[in-house]
């Protein structure tokens, strides 16, 4: 309800005043403010519905929004920024040795079946230790192995291949940089053991084996 | 404290020499719960000489807090301690102020002394008006205000896994160090020893009149390629070094990486 | 479970939006916000210091405006409609004279131990006003000064620049003038003028006030 505005008093606030005014209220109130709300708290003879209607159209499209709520009126941020409103608590925590275990056979043996992961590690790996790297995403189900039981066989990712920085997992160290690095104890074979005599060869077996060094695998 | 009206009775009336000054001594006398200490005092004073602190004559200062201090012994008023440490260390100086400097005396001189009871006054007071202020600034929930109906930000929590590649590497190293040391069958598939080759050896050479190339001494199975090759080579290698120490056959070599070849040993021959 | 995502440049959004979005994160704060509490809020790669900047000006001269406040960021009521604001003035705690004296004292001096808190006051600072500075949030504990006794310092806090709207400990009121005066400097006493302390409360500890005598500043 727009009079042609004779305005009367030169004592009366500017309309672009009042707007500021209807602004600060809303701002610091508790409440959603009705038009009689805000008429009360303003100087005499404001005029609150057109400082509203103002004040909607100059925040039209941004990040906060003058709403109508029942009889009253209030700022609320945008219903599209709602997804800015949580905050995320980022906890850090180490994988257990489990974990890092049969995740380290994964990325060196893939694709392996979880009886062989088992053979290696020594000990039976619980159903909750691949659920968790399959969680993690670093290890999904990769194809059927083709022996009797056609058992489910375990790979590595992209995003494990991501968080350990690895173009491929053939990237991976071999033991005889672990050893270099001093990660496995260089120490002497067992007795009866035999050397093998030439250790990098290159017409070897194992050739279709990603991991050098490697004499573990026979298939 | 007694009431005003009671310290007028008790008062011996010393001298004052106006009413306005008896009043003026009257109210700091009244007034000595309200300062908060002898500085505080002292201030009040200082303004009376209706002087910028610095230019202060801290001479009359000390001269008017030994008048307030006397006046109120002379009122009976117990002064607490530190007023009357005041005093002493005012009249200490005040004497200083007046005899002539002492060449020969050590520490700060009077002139110091009383330098910075002045500064410690303009300080005070400096404080105060900082102090006011601020306290008249747009001060937030009085005069600027703060959004009435703060948003719930909603809270989530999310997981991340510490593991870098050394973690991986060592792992890997732990369970790859462990199957080293274990002595397991399982691991000899592949390993033809020294033993197996001597026995095997024994038996053989008897047939070995001639010489005879080391690869034809291989068992069955393990004279293709790979590792099994390589074991039963290498064992059968050493059985015959060993055999030809315990000089039972002679071993050739006609080239570097040529054949290696062996053959039993002449019987005619006699060791040592 | 939000990942944070590696938005590639194209998706970035444009800087309209990312002014929208910070608009509507501090809308929905009391508190102030950091630009790295901000860039914790928004997508990857958004350049909430430049929002920041974009939104102080189209801010400027409205019934709400964006006060920096130390490192953080508020939506806060021009200070002249506080006129307007009488049903939402806070009640505030009434606080002693000495109260405020040692407020000052701790924002003019800071760090400043209590040992030359109380010379400047020339009385012994109180346990229960320091307690309370510290419960309202307007002054904290800062690193010990390395000197003997190891004392601690008291500085004041983020909540004391937004309450008393300074943008940083540097714009107090009269500033430059006290320190061109001198009046900041730590002067220690000449020997002999180191005044006896006034017991302020009843409920004062003296006994573990250190010993006045304690002006070598670290700044």
């Amino acid at each position: 309800m727009t009079q042609p505005d004779p305005r009367p008093d030169p004592s009366l606030p500017a309309m672009a005043e009042q707007e500021r005014m209807v602004e600060a209220i809303l701002f610091a109130s508790a409440r959603p403010l009705t038009v009689r709300d805000l008429a009360d708290r303003l100087p005499q003879g404001c005029d609150p519905a057109e400082a509203l209607a103002g004040l909607r159209r100059s925040y039209a499209g941004r990040g906060v929004v003058l709403e109508r709520i029942g009889d009253g009126y209030a700022f609320r941020t945008a219903p599209d920024l709602s997804f800015l409103m949580q905050t995320e608590t980022v906890e850090q925590r180490r994988l257990s040795r489990a974990a890092i275990e049969t995740l380290a056979i994964i990325a060196y043996h893939q694709p392996v079946t979880r009886a062989e992961i088992e053979e290696i590690r020594g000990v039976a790996v619980s159903r909750g230790t691949l659920d968790q790297l399959i969680e993690m995403e670093w290890v999904r189900i990769g194809r059927r192995r083709m022996t009797p039981g056609r058992p489910a066989t375990f790979v590595v990712t992209e995003t494990f291949l991501d968080h350990f920085g690895l173009e491929s997992a053939r990237d991976l160290p071999g033991l005889a940089e672990l050893r270099a690095a001093g990660l496995l104890e260089a120490r002497p074979p067992a007795e009866g053991m035999i050397l093998p005599l030439a250790p990098q060869e290159a017409d070897d077996d194992i050739g279709a084996t990603p991991p050098p060094g490697d004499f573990l695998k026979d298939d | 404290m007694p009431p005003a009206g009671d310290i007028r009775h008790l008062r011996p009336l010393p001298e004052a020499d106006t009413v306005a000054q008896r009043r003026a001594d009257e109210l700091l006398v009244v007034d000595v719960d309200g300062y908060e200490g002898p500085l505080d005092l002292l201030l009040t004073l200082a303004r009376t000489q209706k002087v910028d602190l610095m230019t202060i004559s801290v001479l009359d200062l000390a001269e008017q807090y030994l008048a307030f201090v006397e006046q109120a012994r002379a009122l009976r008023i117990e002064l607490a301690a530190d007023y009357l440490v005041m005093a002493a260390w005012l009249a200490f100086l005040k004497s200083r102020l007046l005899l002539p400097p002492d060449p020969q005396a050590e520490g700060p001189s009077a002139e110091d002394m009383a330098a910075h009871l002045a500064f410690q006054l303009e300080r005070l007071a400096a404080m105060r008006r900082a102090a006011a202020q601020l306290m008249a600034r747009d001060r937030l929930g009085i005069t600027r205000f703060a959004r009435g109906t703060p948003e719930v930000v909603a809270r989530t929590r999310r997981t991340e896994w510490q593991a870098g590649l050394i973690d991986l590497m060592r792992a890997y190293a732990r369970l790859k160090t462990r199957e080293e040391f274990r002595p397991y069958a399982f691991d000899r598939r592949d390993v033809f020893t020294m033993e197996q080759a001597l026995d095997r050896m024994r038996g053989l050479i008897g047939y070995a009149g001639d010489w005879t190339n080391l690869s034809d001494f291989l068992p069955e199975g393990w004279d293709n390629h790979g590792p099994r090759r390589r074991s039963a080579t290498a064992a059968t290698f050493a059985a015959s070094l060993e055999l030809a120490r315990q000089g039972r056959i002679e071993i050739r070599q006609a080239d570097p990486f040529a054949p290696i070849r062996f053959r039993r040993r002449p019987p005619t021959t006699d060791m040592p």
